[in-house]
């Protein structure tokens, strides 16, 4: 029940679905009121009175053909079409969602069957359909319902197939089985929940185009009969009508849209209430570069005169719905030339965004940089305007990032995505490009360097990824590599000889590295000096060796007993009465 | 190490067909696993280790049915496990039970975590609705979590909170051999230090079996009784890991050791 | 994002750059091509073959047929034929052929083309019989034999007196078409038809057009206009707008809402009441309609002349009785037929202790003739209902609703809609008010009606060779059929067109038919 | 690929065999047939029985439906009775009318759709996001046979800018040029749906696509905004997106029926239609099949592109 609170009050926090709700629920009421309201007898004719235009006399919206009052008509015939619409709209859902469901969770030949037998009723004559219902069943609304079902299961029948086969293989399926779950449980248990947002979704498309739909069969007897209203049956009647009594058709028409519009707000804001990844952050589309909002920009201080890299009092937060939460809170860092400084924290330490920050690659919304300085040399980045910024970003800055198979395009030959970051920065001819990304692959030791530009990133291992992403932050001649986690998600014999590469191009080079880490194995490897963040604060920083053998801090001394070490890891086992719970 | 293993793999081979193709090239075959064969005792925890791609994964989803073995055979308790698993997923998940890497993807997103927990109440426990509440509350309170939180949902929880959670249903049914597939890798490490000394106490408490998988050799001294590398779907070496890695005999045992970055 | 400005700015130019720059040279139909707006495109154009009002109206300009409609009424005149005699007992018909005409392709018109192509519709031996089939063939099954005379003259012997011989002669299925054609075409016939009419064919898009173009060896007057295009136009809102936006010069059947449109200004717009007639079939053997006075009080309760003059716009005039007044020689003008009067036929209902009766009620979605069925359908309800008569409509798709309706009302509707058009008085009623025509002896009387008399009547109409004797015995008949009202008699189409103001000598025809002959444009 | 697509063409045939099954035993069994459609009001019992022999329709349902697939595997579809010209002929005539409209409406939505959904994407929340929301919901909440007319009033009515309908001029008409002059508004008509739904697809993928990995990694390498937005983003987005552009394909194609009514364009949802209803068996076989052929087909294009695309797809 919490849960379906907090799920209205993130769909009202959505003005646009807020306006569809209400929209929706305006029409709900007026149609539910029928009864009561004080309408005209919506079936009552009057020939001699036919074709008033809105605002008549004794008819507000004008009467029809017939010299109906089409006002009465309209709440009429919508009570009964959004019924139809709904009714028809969750049967499909039902229908179509349960084969979507066997189709995509149990795969094989059950899935190439099913979804074989949803391309013939796609393509399916839907008139004949119709024409099979009204031999069998007569004509009448209720029996169009059927055939706009039978169209639409194919709808639901693919969109839900899709999800469900990506859940197969999720693990929390394979662990509901491993719990004793059996295959129907686990579908209706297990996957359904995670199927019902695309459902709603389709439910929320789909009803406006049932309503429409309907019209579409009245010729052929499946609508409602004569006099009763729907707006379908309106639509058609107004069709007749159009060059001359316009109104006829609008009136209806525009309800339709009401209906469809209201109906396609909310279901985003259904779909965005319940994607867990908006849940704590308004949703939104990161930016060209972080945004920054600094209260006071600090006076030009001369900083650290020989720095390349000068980080003063740098604070990042994150709006949130429920406010601004700062995860960096102050951090002061310097870079000298050729300089390998090491950041190291656990997850939530705010390491990784202090790294992103620097060239203001932070989200944003909901990233916000509040205050400091970035100096990279004579340069404010944090004032640095959008065409400076690009220039520097894989120009002088470079950045290697965690995981390269997400990091790098996955569509794009990494050759062409190398290419690309030269060709930002140079004015080179395609074969002189060519010739660098060549020449770089060799630096970075990747074998078979004309191969390998030829290869999508799925093809390569880990570790060559991580190498074609560090042949392209080296591809301009970078002063500074900012490396956000580079060899976390590599085997160790891999790591290792990235952290040799890295280690050796920084001698050739001169280059200064930034190195974010949580592994102190590593940091001890490659950098001189190591800053140790906790809680968006710099709790220490000195000399690699220093920090390791002497720390100073509390939390560095924890941190560092965590760490199993080969050879004496069972000390680990010991339990450390300083340390807080997890 | 007395008695019946409580796990015993013979032969186990897994190769991996190709899709299905009416036409065009048939695709080789990739073998996951050539034949491994291994047994771990009653209480004793068991050690994998290896780099991606070596087969430790798939050895694992073998020993808990997760997996079909092409070939071989694997005994839990001295039972064939595919006499377990055509009895019913129940009787299997009985004996065996696995912990998976990600903590928050086991997890149902949509489902309260007291939802996930009473699964295995029901199916493998086979407990009347009735007693549910007060073995959800010992669960809880037996991975140092608080009660309080069983009716909140996955995202809500750390990494570690969500680890311990997983581990509570894979005891909840009682099965005495849990598989722990990389179950500290993707946790900080001062967490990881406290998930380590949980399944040391539970495994005391409830003398459990582990087959304990990972690539963090550190991490493997630090539980397992016994340990075994693998690379390219074999196993290459085996030893008590304190002497098998201060002086690994195979080359590859000896390049992963020196790979690992020291402090 | 200013590239995306710049995109959909770049966009926007090159549509409106774009746009005029294509535009072809404006395609200005020149005067002496007419173009006319369809309502849909012909099925055949094998007179033998074809059954749609659509179809006629592009046949009677390539074909002519041995009589004719006198323009202007339903009175047949000669056409391929100079004359005719009819034997005493009305079975032999000789007629005496014009001279000197031949078909489109050169092949002389004569008696042997005459035979060949009647003997093609009813000899299914015949060697062109493989071009059906022909629906209509059984306008001529009173044929015994075809003979040639002599190359100009032709006898047709009948098995018995039968008087609509001459009129069915005029309709289109009796249209001659050229026997060299129909043997070298087979049945690609139907699309390359060759006549001795005023226009030759010469072209037949698919769903596109039918153009036509003057017959310059016509044997009478030329057409005065080069080439005809016949446009199929489904939708009336669509050929409404051609017709504003002067894509067409003519168009026919205009949806009566439509007609405002063209009232003054550049238009003028042709009525012309037609052999058509729009009722109820009553059911007279099963419900509350078996008695007599509850379909009287139904003919009462129903407000004509509002149905023809506000839903149908004035394109339709009330009706009166069974037999459409165009058919003037047989027409009876002093019925009065049923005029609306609620009060009455409750009154009538309640002497039939009718009151409130449940009805069902067919109606159609659509249909040839029908109009606006649904409209017409639910103001009927809305009639009755003020009476006290519960109607439940049940609407269906014209061919569904044909098998249902053709199969005889039976206990499942009580009444339902009907159009028939036809050339002769005799047709309408014989088809499906004789007792011999109910649904069981395969004819089409769905309500079951039977009265021995008016069989009587009617056969022996058909007997009679002289018009004003039959006129009267069809006098009778409507008498008759009104008073015992197995129908509700609603109206009668005028059928309407809507010209530009540059054509010239355009007419209607009671016929339904569409002479194009003496039309020209300015 | 050539594998791939030679498995999905074989998998098309017992889908349109399944098909002209169930269509056959439709036409089959629903009241009305031939004979009524071409009597009308003079269907009596010896003139339908005539006609039924006539056109073939007195034997068992067995024997017409394998005389029918008999003939279908010799390429012969049989004649239609209704319009009396073989079945293949008219078939091929209004599919390729159809293919015509469908493709150039395509394309149209394609663009349409594209851009608005980028240029929304891009915007999110701001004013050019929701005009495009608002457009996308007028497009596909309005009854289309509505828009096509009131397209007609304006640009061919009272603009006189555009033809009002058909395919060619009717007179001195022929010729791309003169095509595409009656193409504008019925192609535009036909856009609006497909438009609003692949604009709608687009915007939720390009957003999908912009929080990722990859794309930031082009930023941190200082790529333009557009490059940004038109190289990375929109090439994963349209991983997603050329699927539903499939399926709009298909609806497109089948659902021209309104326009193709409103605009008298010659196209085969019409003519199944009109077929329909006079119950011209072999003209519905033969129409169906080619629409189902096509639709099929269509989406097996969209999955070839997709996976031309994305390389992942295949391995």
């Amino acid at each position: 029940m919490k849960a379906a609170r907090g799920f209205f009050a993130r769909l009202l926090r959505n003005r646009m679905a807020a306006a569809g709700l209400l929209v929706l629920a305006l029409i709900l009421a007026v149609v539910l009121a029928a009864p009561i309201l004080p309408l005209a007898d919506p079936d009552a004719t009057d020939p001699a009175r036919r074709l008033l235009p809105p605002f008549s006399e004794g008819a507000w919206l004008g009467t029809d053909a017939l010299g109906r009052d089409l006002l009465a008509r309209l709440v009429w015939g919508s009570r009964l079409s959004l019924a139809v619409g709904v009714a028809a709209s969750l049967l499909a859902a039902v229908l179509g969602s349960t084969v979507g469901l066997l189709a995509g969770y149990l795969g094989g030949w059950t899935d190439t069957l099913l979804m074989r037998g949803i391309d013939t009723l796609m393509a399916f004559p839907y008139l004949l359909l119709a024409l099979a219902i009204v031999a069998v069943l007569g004509p009448g609304l209720l029996n169009a319902l059927y055939a706009v079902v039978v169209v639409n299961i194919p709808f639901f029948a693919r969109n839900v197939r899709g999800v469900a086969a990506g859940l197969r293989h999720r693990e929390f399926v394979d662990a509901a089985r491993l719990s004793g779950m059996g295959s129907a449980r686990i579908l209706l248990q297990e996957v359904l929940p995670n199927v019902m947002p695309v459902i709603v979704i389709t439910v929320s498309t789909t009803i406006g185009w049932m309503i429409l739909e309907t019209a579409g069969l009245s010729f052929l007897g499946l609508g409602s009969q004569p006099p009763q209203a729907d707006l379908g049956s309106m639509l058609g009647e107004g069709r007749k009508v159009l060059i001359n009594a316009p109104h006829v058709a609008a009136v209806p028409g525009l309800l339709v849209f009401l209906i469809v519009m209201s109906m396609n707000l909310i279901g985003d804001g259904v779909r965005d209430a319940i994607d867990p990844r908006l849940r704590t952050g308004l949703p939104g589309k990161p930016g060209t570069a972080t945004r920054v909002e600094r209260p006071d920009v600090p006076a030009g201080h001369d900083g650290d005169a020989g720095a390349l890299l000068d980080v003063r009092n740098l604070k990042v937060a994150f709006d949130t719905g429920s406010g601004r939460n700062l995860a960096v809170q102050g951090v002061d860092l310097a870079v000298a030339p050729g300089e390998c400084l090491g950041i190291i924290g656990e997850s939530g330490s705010g390491k990784s965004v202090t790294a992103l920050a620097l060239a203001r690659l932070v989200p944003s919304p909901p990233g916000v940089i509040t205050g400091g300085v970035v100096r990279f040399e004579k340069d404010d980045l944090l004032a640095a305007p959008p065409g400076l910024l690009r220039r520097l970003r894989g120009g002088r800055i470079a950045y290697v990032f965690q995981d390269p198979l997400t990091t790098l395009h996955p569509l794009m030959r990494v050759g062409d995505q190398v290419i690309e970051a030269i060709q930002a920065h140079q004015r080179q001819a395609a074969g002189a490009a060519r010739a660098r990304v060549h020449e770089l692959f060799a630096a970075v030791r990747l074998p078979e360097p004309d191969r390998i530009m030829q290869a999508y990133p799925h093809e390569l291992s880990g570790g060559q990824r991580q190498r074609v992403s560090i042949a392209m932050a080296l591809a301009n001649d970078p002063d500074l590599i900012i490396a956000d986690e580079p060899t976390t998600a590599l085997d160790v014999t891999v790591q290792a000889g990235i952290l040799d590469l890295l280690a050796e191009l920084r001698r050739q080079r001169r280059l200064a590295l930034v190195f974010i880490s949580h592994d102190f194995g590593v940091i001890a490897r490659i950098c001189d000096r190591v800053a140790v963040m906790h809680g968006g604060e710099i709790v220490e920083t000195g000399p690699v060796l220093d920090v390791l053998h002497r720390p100073r801090h509390s939390y560095t001394r924890r941190l560092i007993a965590a760490v199993p070490v080969l050879g004496r890891a069972k000390e680990i086992l010991r339990t450390d009465p300083l340390e807080a719970p997890a | 190490m007395s008695g019946a293993p409580a796990v015993q793999v013979r032969d186990l081979v897994k190769t991996y067909r190709p899709r299905f193709a009416l036409f065009g090239r048939r695709r080789k075959p990739v073998t996951a696993l050539g034949g491994v064969s291994l047994a771990v005792a009653p209480g004793e925890t068991l050690g994998i280790v290896g780099e991606s791609g070596c087969g430790k994964t798939t050895l694992a989803r073998c020993l808990v049915g997760l997996l079909r073995p092409s070939s071989g055979q694997v005994l839990v308790a001295g039972q064939p496990i595919d006499r377990l698993a055509a009895e019913g997923p129940a009787a299997l998940g009985r004996s065996v039970q696995y912990v998976f890497q990600d903590p928050i993807s086991s997890l149902n997103p949509r489902r309260t975590i007291r939802q996930t927990l009473a699964v295995p109440l029901r199916f493998l426990a086979g407990l009347p609705p009735g007693d549910h509440p007060a073995r959800l509350r010992e669960l809880m309170e037996g991975v140092g979590l608080d009660p309080a939180m069983l009716d909140r949902y996955p995202h809500e929880f750390s990494g570690g909170q969500a680890q311990r959670i997983a581990i509570a249903r894979a005891l909840a049914a009682g099965a005495r051999v849990v598989v722990l597939d990389e179950p500290v890798s993707a946790l900080d490490v001062s967490v990881q230090a406290q998930v380590l000394r949980l399944l040391v106490e539970l495994k005391a408490r409830h003398d459990l079996t582990y087959v304990f998988i990972s690539h963090d050799l550190a991490v493997v001294e630090a539980l397992a009784d016994r340990v075994v590398v693998m690379s390219a779907g074999a196993v290459v070496e085996e030893g008590r890991p304190e002497e098998l890695f201060s002086a690994p005999s195979h080359p590859y045992t000896r390049r992963l050791v020196a790979s690992v970055p020291r402090l | 994002m200013t590239v995306i400005r710049s995109a959909l700015a770049s966009l926007f130019l090159a549509g409106l750059l774009v746009l005029p720059a294509l535009r072809p040279a404006d395609a200005q139909i020149p005067a002496d091509v007419l173009v006319v707006g369809q309502i849909a495109e012909p099925a055949s154009m094998d007179p033998a073959v074809s059954t749609a009002t659509n179809d006629f109206r592009i046949l009677v300009n390539l074909y002519e047929g041995l009589v004719r409609y006198k323009p202007g009424t339903l009175e047949v005149e000669p056409a391929l034929a100079e004359s005719w005699t009819i034997s005493e007992d009305g079975r032999v018909y000789e007629f005496k052929l014009r001279q000197a005409v031949t078909f489109h392709d050169g092949t002389p018109f004569d008696a042997e083309a005459v035979k060949f192509n009647f003997e093609r519709m009813l000899d299914e031996n015949h060697p062109a019989a493989g071009t059906g089939p022909f629906p209509l063939a059984f306008f001529f099954s009173a044929i015994e034999k075809v003979e040639v005379v002599d190359p100009q003259t032709v006898r047709f012997t009948l098995t018995e007196a039968f008087a609509p011989f001459l009129s069915n002669l005029a309709y289109p299925t009796g249209l001659i078409v050229s026997p060299s054609a129909v043997t070298e075409q087979g049945q690609d016939y139907a699309r390359n038809p060759v006549g001795t009419g005023p226009f030759r064919f010469v072209e037949w898009v698919g769903s596109q057009q039918v153009t036509i173009e003057r017959n310059p060896d016509y044997w009478g007057e030329p057409a005065k206009l080069q080439t005809v295009v016949f446009r199929p136009i489904a939708d009336a809102n669509t050929r409404a707008a051609e017709m504003l936006a002067g894509g067409i010069d003519v168009m026919v059947e205009v949806p009566p809402d439509a007609l405002g449109q063209f009232s003054g200004g550049d238009f003028q717009v042709h009525e012309q009441a037609g052999p058509h007639l729009w009722f109820l079939i009553l059911n007279t053997r099963e419900g509350p309609l078996q008695d007599k006075r509850v379909r009287q009080a139904v003919n009462y309760a129903i407000d004509k002349q509002v149905i023809a003059d506000n839903i149908l716009q004035g394109t339709a005039v009330p009706a009166k009785g069974p037999i459409a007044p165009a058919f003037e020689w047989a027409y009876d003008d002093t019925i009065e037929g049923y005029p609306h009067d609620p009060d009455k036929a409750k009154a009538l209902l309640a002497e039939a202790g009718a009151e409130g009766a449940r009805l069902t009620f067919y109606v159609a979605e659509s249909g040839s003739g029908m109009l606006d069925p649904v409209a017409i359908g639910t103001a009927i309800q809305a009639d009755l209902a003020k009476v006290g008569l519960e109607v439940e409509i049940q609407t269906y798709e014209w061919n569904t609703y044909l098998a249902n309706v053709n199969a005889g009302l039976g206990d499942k509707a009580d009444m339902a809609e009907m159009a028939w058009m036809t050339n002769d008085p005799d047709t309408l009623p014989y088809l499906t008010l004789r007792t011999d025509a109910l649904p069981e002896n395969g004819g089409f009387n769905s309500g079951y009606y039977s009265n021995p008399e008016l069989d009587r009547i009617l056969d022996e109409a058909r007997r009679e060779s002289e018009q004003d004797k039959r006129g009267e015995l069809y006098r009778q008949a409507q008498r008759i059929i009104v008073e015992d009202a197995p129908w509700a008699f609603i109206a009668h189409w005028q059928q309407n067109a809507v010209t530009t103001g540059t054509v010239q000598g355009f007419a209607l025809q009671p016929s339904f038919f569409l002479l194009l002959d003496d039309v020209s444009k300015q | 690929m050539p594998a791939y697509v030679l498995g999905r063409l074989l998998a098309l045939l017992p889908v349109l065999f399944g098909l002209s099954l169930i269509v056959f035993l439709i036409m089959a069994l629903i009241p009305g047939d031939p004979a009524q459609a071409i009597l009308g009001s003079y269907a009596t019992p010896e003139n339908v029985a005539r006609i039924n022999r006539d056109l073939g329709l007195d034997r068992s349902l067995p024997v017409q439906y394998l005389t029918w697939l008999g003939n279908v595997v010799t390429g012969d579809l049989g004649r239609s009775y209704s319009l009396n010209r073989p079945v293949l002929d008219e078939v091929l005539e209004r599919f390729s009318a159809t293919l015509i409209l469908a493709g150039a409406a395509l394309v149209l939505a394609s663009v349409l759709g594209l851009l608005a959904g980028i240029v929304s994407a891009v915007y999110q929340y701001g004013l050019a996001d929701k005009l495009v929301t608002f457009a996308v919901l007028i497009g596909i909440s309005l009854p289309s046979f509505w828009l096509g007319l009131l397209l007609i009033l304006l640009f061919a009515v009272r603009w006189r800018l555009l033809p009002v309908s058909g395919m060619y001029a009717i007179y001195g008409g022929g010729g791309l040029v003169d095509l595409l002059w009656h193409l504008i508004l019925p192609a535009t008509t036909l856009a609006v749906v497909a438009a609003g739904v692949i604009a709608r697809l687009t915007r939720s993928a390009m957003l999908e696509v912009l929080r990722q990995d990859f794309v930031r990694t082009a930023r941190a390498k200082g790529v333009s905004e557009r490059g940004v937005v038109f190289r990375h983003a929109l090439k994963a987005a349209m991983v997603t997106v050329i699927p539903v552009i499939g399926i709009q394909a298909g609806f497109v194609l089948g659902g021209a029926v309104y326009i193709e009514t409103v605009f008298q364009w010659p196209g085969i949802g019409r003519m199944l239609v009109d077929a329909i209803g006079t119950r011209d068996i072999l003209l519905v076989q033969g129409g169906v099949l080619v629409v189902a052929a096509s639709y099929v087909l269509f989406n097996l294009l969209a999955d070839v592109v997709q996976r031309l695309l994305d390389p992942r797809i295949a391995a």
